[in-house]
């Protein structure tokens, strides 16, 4: 039987790379229509902070909007700010066709740092980390589970999974980290 | 090990990342409709040795699904497009004709 | 005898000098050595035992194509049977042992000489131990399956780690030799990302041993050169001890990296498992020299030439001190020169072509190396070991010329490409009638994704056996390909060198030609496997003539070789029987991987706890700690139930029913699946998921629904809830939540994508936790509730509100799937302990209990609630279950209602939901046992008219209940049913109705 | 045909076997024939033998586009079961496995029947129950199977992991007269015996079309030249929806790609064959000493006999879980086969919309076992016109009807 921690520990790691399961992150899920100009400029308004193009991140001091997908957006935030992000949010959307909620507790997220960071994540993922930049936004699988990641600088990314499989990704990420471990291959 | 790519996301995902999601274009038939026509709709399929259009699902991605042109003899993808439409793009039905002169047709 | 030469070896570091055990025998090599030089360095050429005959064998070959030096290596859990030594480095403190024999290497039982071997031809076993009949799985089989198989099973578990690793790349290179690094060299200012892999733990493959000269130097420096040059390229990757092992579709590679050779102390990393996707693939993995067919050239001490070759330059070894060369082309020509310039003897070189004129005889003839034409090997003489040949006319029948002694015969039957990774996604081959050889068709390649060739041949494995011509094919074909992809065309030139002009070498399938019966019987054509060359003469009389059934009749090229020596000398065999031209016999298929991998490198790291990611509620920790029994529920854990003091499992589940039906019980209902569908069209959407109508459902009410596959089969269940005018949360199953999201997205993607509507999995936002009992209203008040009234009038039964539990933001659901007074109460994850904490404290005083699933389960039997998974299995409608009033009449349409149309759904003869009770309360009826009948079906088999779906001892009751599926069930009230029972009893059951408890439900609603 | 035993393998040893026959003949395809059989796999073959051997209808020909056996009876793991849930799938299997038990007399060819039980390992508390059930229903379809405890599962295979981490064994559904045999064996067994009768094998001959007169079949097409026949029996595996677009009319098929791998050989570790449904993997030992390992099918069609490789992955990780001893062991070959996939995966033989054209196929993941049972209820169809029982139920018009046979409801996958 695997060690039993609680999801929301915070969790850290260091062997060829740096491991820490971030504290707390708010994290607003929001669809629509991303073509649509008002609801456009609602979002941008609310979080002053401009849309991520396909595939990518954008960020400002304290807030990131991920690209999910082509009506999908993910909302980072501070924890204590979410909900008056999101009502502040559902205010101005009123009457748009459009989903919002607070998934803080659905997901956790990693902050990986160190310079073999791709080649771990390369143990798992089939994506190409070889062209992997910053602001760089891939939805994929790390092993067994789904994952999103991105890259904050190039030694570190950020990477996303659902909650209730914190402490596998976590383990996983501590195999893929061991030291000495990684093939060299990026460098 | 396919590699077929997201018109919704643009990524070239890995057959790992998707999920077939069999035969495209088949019309549903609901209450109403004869016992053949469901039959047909539920079951029945082309299942053809060439060229397949099929319904793919980027699970380990953007969530959409897709639909991809395949031969399965060689595996060959011919193109991607989106799933809202009743039949294949005019344009992809012309490239997989130039390279497949002696095929019949959609 | 096989020694150790005073000097020489390219590959040994002869200061390093290393120990191991050989069949407990304390041996020394050298760092360099492989297992197999080592051996034959201590005069080992006795390695192990055949296959069928567990004849006497020694090592053949060089490389990865060796058929016989397989081996036991290391011990307990690093225990590894069939090591082939030719691949396997040596280290200091290497166990290893001989295999497949019984008691000893030298004396082994199982050896059956080639007088008895007649009686057991090519599928022999085909036509005998018929009979008698229970003879073939008690006598003969075990018999059979006790003298095959190899060495023996590890006992241990691997301590070892693997990995995978995705890279990218716009080429990959396989094949390290001077091929491979022109093809490197030729595109390496093309900017194109490149990986080129070398099996072997050195550069330059064969070249260096026939010390050509390549741009006026040594082969050999001019690879240290290249390799040099190229490892300062950044966006070029070169690895060593990485073997192609399959090319798959889509430009898919498998490389197979070796990180230990077992000398560092167990539970590291060993193997990495390269996934490559490659845009175009060179392959550039040479050739492997040809056995050639004469009697008793299996016998310990016949090798293949260029290995000899092989032994003696990179290992300083002789192979013996007297070798007789016998071959049909020039190449082999180079041994005999090789073993005379280290004095050692070469009594004749036998070359069965007439006349031979090129520059390699010319140099033999110098040293004053006899050579006689036109002859060929009559037989080779020797027990265990080779000790003389006789020689014979090639075009003649075998009659002896003269006999000469020697220890070793190097043989050559020319040269065949190594084009596996070329044929497996597709690449057809041509046989080439010149050099005798399969060469890959460069107009029937693999194809790729975009339908275009993404495998290319260069070098030796391209057929081209002459240096510059391996250099020049190799160059152009990397040219060729970065034209392909980039339009930066590098300007290099390829490199240079003169080639020794070799004869053309003429095909010798049999030798002598017209060898009789007697001496093709002793004539090995897959030493693994034994398989002679009357063996397949026999397939092909006894009308096996496809190559592929020649193979699976007489096993040839199935051995851990997989033919690589015996595959074209096979099928040239079974050519000349069928007399037909070896094109039109065709090679058998060749598969993944060209060479073994461990099972353990394919598993990766998913082993142990990552073998499968289990899914935690935020209360999970807890539950562990406090005595749960867990259950796997999809890929959740949850509590059967949780176990007090030293009761057992039947006690702590009755506890947990009773306390919650008399006092308060609470759950973890995390793992429900929770779906938020919002927009102008949600209810719309929700009426064709649902059998029932969801769009009249009000803001703040919940409904029961039911959902069907298109094919009409009931496939879940849950509340709705109406959050708002536009927006639900459906709850599902815990198996459920994500296939039914994914279920719903499916249709609006595909079916309905102009509806407005659309849909989250909300599962892991929050926790529910279960409130359940009589005193269930008095704990959640004492919790302290803020802006939701919980009276019986301000929160009915199927309504929810929304405010502050215990200070905690939590949605408050009255719902109740055990027919008590019950809340669910969803929290976001995070305060869900704190939650469940205060929970329990207030509830302390009314003796507040967790349960598990076995108790919920229990409980919703007794109220009469179906369980999806228990009472559907796929082949139920709603109908079957007595849920017509969940089934909307109103509704056109929803998903399944045509198919619930179809005549089998719509019969009458269907099985239907009852409630069962056994005559005798005490006895619980077997789930899933049948009732019976006293007809016989149309199968003469006993008549089934019902099925136990569900069956418990009810605590509450005080009896067992039971719901099951009948045959016209509730028009069979009443009824005594008869379910016959494994042991041969009958169990008798009286049909009832399925609700056992509180059927007004004075209880739930109170 | 001359009669195979230890005697005649004695007498030719003296001569080097010089006297051994032609195991079938190969001639060339008459102008016409009674009845003829397209593919000469394990079911065409079977239904052709037993047409001669139980209805004396001998003036058959097979016709098989590549070499006989060379589909998916040549290279499937030989899994020979009939604990099967459905009374419809257990008659027919337990009906093959019986015919197995004397099918080396019966042919005077060793197929190396091998009854040396087959376990269907229980993972979960799911499991356990659709097992439990089986065995209920195989207590009544007079198949003889039990749920037997772990501790009787880790007696009968020593190297099985019992504890997890991840998926404990808590029993398994046993079938003692379960197995394997020499597949290859079977097709050649049928193949001599067919062709003993006088039955024409006809290799290398691809079926190109089938000629049809208001509605009858006449003939087929084929590379071969036409040949005519007035009873015509599809029995074509992954080809089969191929065929039918030639005949005319659709199928409830998808051809996918379904894999397996052998190991190298050992010494004897394991004595019977495990299944593991839950976590994807099933292995037995050879006689020859692989163990032999099925995958799973990809989701996508394909006919091209090769498959995805994280199928082989996952059922390797698996297989290393429940029997740990086998990581250091090597994976020796791997191969795809195109299996025929059914609406309900269940099998088909039937008639079908073209009169006088009989179809058998849809036996996907599982139909080796079925070999000798197929071809006897496809031979009595094809002989009377009309289904006999055994085939009754696997009659193409039950999807139109939702007359399903669902084997899936038991937990249990197709092998
Ligand atoms: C990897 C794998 C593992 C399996 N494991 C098991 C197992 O453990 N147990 C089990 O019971 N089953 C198993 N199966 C399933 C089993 O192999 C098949 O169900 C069974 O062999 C089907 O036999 P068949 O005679 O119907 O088809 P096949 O053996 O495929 O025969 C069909 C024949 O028709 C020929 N043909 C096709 N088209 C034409 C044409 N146009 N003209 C002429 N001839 C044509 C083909 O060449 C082929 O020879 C497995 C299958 C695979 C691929
Ligand atoms: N004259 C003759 O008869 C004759 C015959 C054979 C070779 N040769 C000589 O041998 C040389 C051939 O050069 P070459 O580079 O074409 O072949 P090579 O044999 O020298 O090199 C091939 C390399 O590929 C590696 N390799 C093979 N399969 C592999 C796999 N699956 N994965 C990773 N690595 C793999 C081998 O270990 C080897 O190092 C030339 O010098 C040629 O003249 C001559
Ligand atoms: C039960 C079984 C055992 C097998 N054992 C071996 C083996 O020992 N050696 C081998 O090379 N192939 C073995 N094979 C695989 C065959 O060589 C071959 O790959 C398979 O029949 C598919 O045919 P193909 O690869 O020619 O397409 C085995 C196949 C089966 C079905
Ligand atoms: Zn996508």
């Amino acid at each position: 039987m695997p060690d039993f921690k609680n999801n929301f520990d915070e969790l850290s790691f260091k062997g060829a790379i740096e491991i820490n399961l971030s504290k707390a992150m708010g994290m607003i899920s929001l669809k629509g229509d991303l073509a649509d100009k008002s609801f456009k400029k609602i979002i941008t308004e609310n979080l002053n902070l401009s849309l991520p193009n396909a595939r990518n991140v954008s960020t400002s001091n304290n807030i990131s909007i991920i690209w999910m997908a082509p009506d999908e957006l993910l909302v980072l935030v501070d924890y204590d700010q979410v909900d008056q992000y999101v009502k502040s949010l559902e205010k101005n959307l009123d009457g748009q066709h459009y989903l919002l909620a607070n998934v803080s507790d659905a997901r956790v997220v990693f902050n990986l740092k160190g310079k073999g960071v791709c080649e771990v994540l390369a143990k798992g993922t089939p994506a190409d980390m070889s062209v992997f930049e910053v602001n760089d936004v891939r939805r994929s699988r790390i092993g067994q589970l789904a994952a999103a990641f991105w890259m904050v600088k190039d030694d570190e990314i950020k990477l996303i999974c659902f909650r209730s499989v914190s402490d596998y990704m976590f383990d996983w990420l501590k195999v893929a980290s061991a030291s000495n471990s990684l093939p060299g291959y990026f460098e | 090990m396919l590699i077929i790519k997201c018109p919704y996301c643009g990524v070239e995902a890995e057959e790992t990342e998707l999920t077939a999601g069999g035969e495209a274009h088949l019309k549903r038939f609901g209450p109403g409709s004869s016992d053949d026509e469901f039959e047909s709709y539920l079951f029945m399929r082309k299942n053809v040795k060439g060229v397949n259009f099929e319904r793919w699902h980027h699970t380990y991605g953007c969530g959409k699904w897709f639909h991809a042109a395949r031969c399965s003899i060689t595996l060959e993808v011919f193109g991607t497009y989106l799933a809202q439409t009743l039949e294949p793009p005019k344009e992809l039905l012309s490239i997989i004709i130039r390279k497949r002169p002696e095929w019949e047709s959609f | 005898m096989s020694t150790r030469l005073k000097t020489g070896g390219i590959l040994l570091d002869r200061d390093l000098s290393q120990e191991f055990t050989f069949n407990g025998k304390r041996l020394k090599g050298f760092k360099g050595d492989t297992l197999a030089s080592a051996l034959l360095a201590n005069n080992q050429v006795l390695v192990g035992r055949s296959f069928k005959y567990h004849r006497p064998r020694g090592i053949v070959a060089a490389g990865p194509e060796e058929p016989n030096a397989l081996f036991e290596t290391g011990s307990g859990s690093t225990f590894e049977p069939n090591q082939r030594a030719t691949t396997t480095k040596l280290f200091d403190g290497l166990q290893v042992k001989s295999q497949n024999h019984w008691p000893t290497l030298e004396f082994d039982i199982g050896v059956i000489n080639s007088g008895l071997s007649r009686f057991l031809p090519a599928g022999f076993y085909y036509k005998t131990f018929i009979h008698p009949r229970f003879a073939w799985k008690h006598i003969f089989e075990p018999i059979i399956r006790r003298a095959a198989g190899l060495g023996s099973a590890p006992t241990e578990k691997d301590p070892d780690s693997y990995e995978y690793f995705y890279a990218h790349v716009d080429l990959l290179i396989i094949g390290g030799g001077i091929a491979g690094i022109t093809a490197a060299r030729a595109a390496m200012k093309s900017g194109l990302k490149i990986l080129m892999i070398e099996q072997n733990d050195y550069w330059g493959g064969r070249a260096s041993i026939d010390n050509v000269d390549i741009d006026d130097g040594l082969s050999a420096d001019w690879i240290d050169e290249q390799i040099n040059k190229l490892s300062k390229v950044d966006n070029i990757k070169l690895r060593l001890n990485t073997m192609g092992a399959g090319v798959y579709d889509h430009g898919y590679v498998l490389l197979h990296e070796n990180l230990m050779d077992g000398s560092k102390e167990e539970g590291g990393l060993r193997q990495r498992l390269w996934r490559v996707r490659a845009k175009h693939i060179i392959t550039a993995t040479g050739a492997i020299e040809r056995p050639l067919s004469f009697a008793g050239n299996d016998l310990p001490g016949v090798m293949l030439a260029a290995s000899v070759r092989d032994y003696a330059v990179n290992f300083g070894v002789s192979c013996g001190d007297k070798t007789i060369i016998v071959t049909n082309n020039d190449d082999a020509y180079r041994t005999a020169i090789v073993m005379k310039n280290v004095g050692l003897e070469v009594p004749c070189i036998i070359d069965a072509r007439s006349s031979v004129t090129g520059d390699l005889p010319a140099q033999a003839r110098k040293l004053g190396i006899r050579i006689e034409t036109g002859k060929g090997i009559s037989t080779v003489k020797g027990s265990k070991k080779v000790e003389s040949i006789t020689i014979c006319s090639q075009a003649g029948g075998g009659e002896v010329l003269e006999e000469i002694s020697c220890d070793c015969v190097a043989m050559s039957g020319g040269w065949s490409p190594v084009v596996h990774l070329w044929s497996h996604c597709g690449g057809k081959l041509n046989w080439d009638d010149y050099d005798c050889m399969f060469k890959p068709d460069n107009t029937r390649p693999p194809l790729g994704a975009n339908g275009e060739q993404f495998v290319t041949v260069a070098g030796t494995a391209n057929g081209h056996l002459l240096i510059d011509e391996v250099l020049l094919n190799a160059h152009d074909a990397s040219i060729a390909i970065v034209k392909k992809i980039t339009s930066k065309l590098p300007k290099i030139k390829c490199p240079k060198s003169i080639a020794i002009k070799e004869d053309q070498l003429v095909p010798v399938w049999f030798m002598p030609q017209g060898a009789s019966q007697k001496l093709k019987m002793k004539t090995w054509l897959d030493f693994q496997n034994d398989v002679k060359v009357t063996d397949v003469e026999l397939s092909a009389q006894e009308g096996f003539e496809s190559v592929e059934h020649t193979k699976r009749y007489t096993t040839l090229g199935m051995a851990t070789d997989q033919g690589k020596l015996s595959n074209i000398n096979g099928l040239a065999v079974l050519s000349n029987s069928l007399n037909l031209p070896i094109p039109d016999v065709g090679t058998t298929t060749f598969r993944p991987p060209y060479h073994p991998i461990s099972l353990g490198s394919i598993g990766g790291d998913a082993r142990g706890n990552l073998f499968k990611p289990i899914r935690k509620t935020s209360i999970h920790k807890w539950i562990n700690d406090n005595g749960a029994i867990w259950e796997p529920v999809a890929d959740w854990r949850r509590p059967y139930c949780f176990i007090r003091g030293n009761e057992n499992i039947k006690e702590a589940v009755e506890r947990e029913i009773l306390n919650t039906r008399n006092n308060c019980g609470i759950l973890d209902a995390s793992t429900l699946g929770k779906i938020l569908v919002k927009g102008p069209d949600a209810g719309k959407f929700l009426n064709m998921i649902y059998t029932n109508m969801m769009s009249n459902l009000k803001v703040g009410k919940c409904r029961y629904g039911l959902m069907c596959s298109e094919n009409g089969f009931l496939s879940d269940d849950g509340v709705v809830v109406r959050l708002s005018e536009n927006s639900y949360l459906c709850h599902t199953t815990s198996g459920g939540s994500d296939r039914i999201h994914a279920h719903m997205e499916e249709w609006l993607q595909t079916e309905w994508w102009d509806w407005k509507v659309y849909t989250l999995n909300l599962t892991e936002q929050y926790s529910q936790i279960a409130i359940v009992g009589p005193k269930a209203r008095q704990v959640i008040a004492k919790m302290g509730v803020e802006g939701i009234d919980i009276s019986p009038e301000g929160l009915p039964f199927m309504s929810f509100s929304e405010g502050k539990i215990a200070g905690i933001n939590a949605r408050i659901f009255r719902i109740s799937f055990s027919g008590e007074l019950s809340y669910e109460i969803a929290v976001p994850a995070r305060m869900a302990q704190e939650f469940w904490n205060s929970a329990l404290s207030a509830g302390d005083e009314h003796n507040i209990m967790p349960y598990g699933t076995e108790a919920l389960h229990v409980m919703r039997a007794e109220k009469g609630f179906i369980m999806i998974g228990d009472e559907t299995d796929g082949t139920v409608i709603p109908q079957d279950l007595g849920l017509d009033w969940a089934i909307s009449k109103k509704k056109e349409d929803f998903i399944g209602k045509r198919a619930q149309l179809r005549d089998f759904l719509q019969s009458d003869e269907r099985w239907k939901l009852v409630g069962l009770k056994t005559i005798d309360p005490t006895v619980i009826l077997p789930d899933g046992s049948y009732a019976v009948d006293s007809d016989l079906n149309k199968y003469g088999h006993k008549n089934m008219i019902g099925r136990v779906t569900s069956s418990y001892y009810s605590p509450t009751l005080e009896r067992s209940i039971a719901f099951a599926l009948v045959h016209k069930g509730p028009e069979r009230m009443e009824e005594v049913l008869n379910f016959p029972n494994l042991d041969g009893t009958v169990t008798k059951a009286v049909i009832c109705d399925p609700v056992f408890y509180d059927k007004e439900g004075k209880s739930q609603n109170a | 045909m001359r009669k195979y035993s230890v005697a005649a393998i004695v007498r030719e040893a003296f001569r080097y076997h010089a006297g051994w026959e032609r195991a079938w003949r190969s001639p060339e395809p008459k102008k016409e024939y009674d009845v003829i059989i397209i593919g000469a796999g394990g079911h065409g073959l079977a239904t052709a033998y037993y047409l001669g051997k139980n209805y004396g209808i001998k003036n058959v020909a097979i016709i098989e586009k590549g070499w006989l056996g060379g589909g998916n009876t040549g290279r499937n793991t030989t899994i020979i079961r009939s604990n099967y849930l459905q009374d419809s799938s257990a008659a027919i299997y337990e009906k093959a496995r019986s015919l197995y038990e004397t099918l080396s007399q019966d042919l005077n060819y060793n197929i190396m029947f091998s009854p040396r039980g087959v376990m269907m390992l229980a993972q979960t508390e799911h499991e356990i129950r659709g097992y439990r059930r089986t065995a209920h229903a195989n207590n009544l379809q007079g198949v003889e199977t039990e749920f037997i405890a772990p501790q009787t599962v880790k007696k009968l295979c020593p190297i099985i992991e019992l504890s997890g981490p991840r998926f404990p064994v808590l029993g398994a559904l046993w079938q003692p007269r379960g197995g394997t045999a020499r597949h290859d064996a079977v097709a050649w067994g049928y193949a001599r015996a067919c062709s003993d009768m006088g039955m024409d094998i006809i290799q290398k001959c691809e079926v190109t079309g089938i000629i049809q007169s208001k509605g009858h079949v006449t003939g087929i097409e084929t590379t071969k030249g036409k040949i005519k026949t007035k009873t015509l029996g599809m029995v074509v595996a992954g080809n089969s929806s191929v065929l039918a677009d030639k005949a005319g009319f659709r199928l409830p098929i998808e051809s996918v790609a379904l894999q397996a791998l052998v190991s190298e050989p050992i010494k004897p570790c394991m004595d019977v064959v495990v299944m593991a449904n839950t976590v994807h993997g099933y292995m037995s030992q050879s006689d020859k000493g692989e163990m032999v390992i099925g995958g799973g099918t990809d989701g996508f069609n394909n006919y091209t006999q090769r498959g995805s490789f994280h199928h082989i992955e996952e059922t390797v990780r698996a297989l290393i879980e429940t029997f740990p001893i086998i990581s250091r062991l090597k994976m020796l070959r791997q191969w795809g086969g195109i299996v025929d996939v059914t609406g309900d995966r269940s099998p088909i033989i039937s008639k079908t919309p073209l009169s006088g054209c009989f179809i058998n196929c849809g036996w996907g993941t599982g139909g080796f076992k079925a070999i000798p049972g197929s071809g006897w209820a496809m031979a009595e169809t094809m002989a009377t016109g009309s289904p006999s029982i055994l085939a009754s139920a696997f009659s193409l018009d039950r999807f139109k009807e939702g007359r399903f046979i669902d084997e899936s409801v038991a937990a249990g996958v197709a092998h």
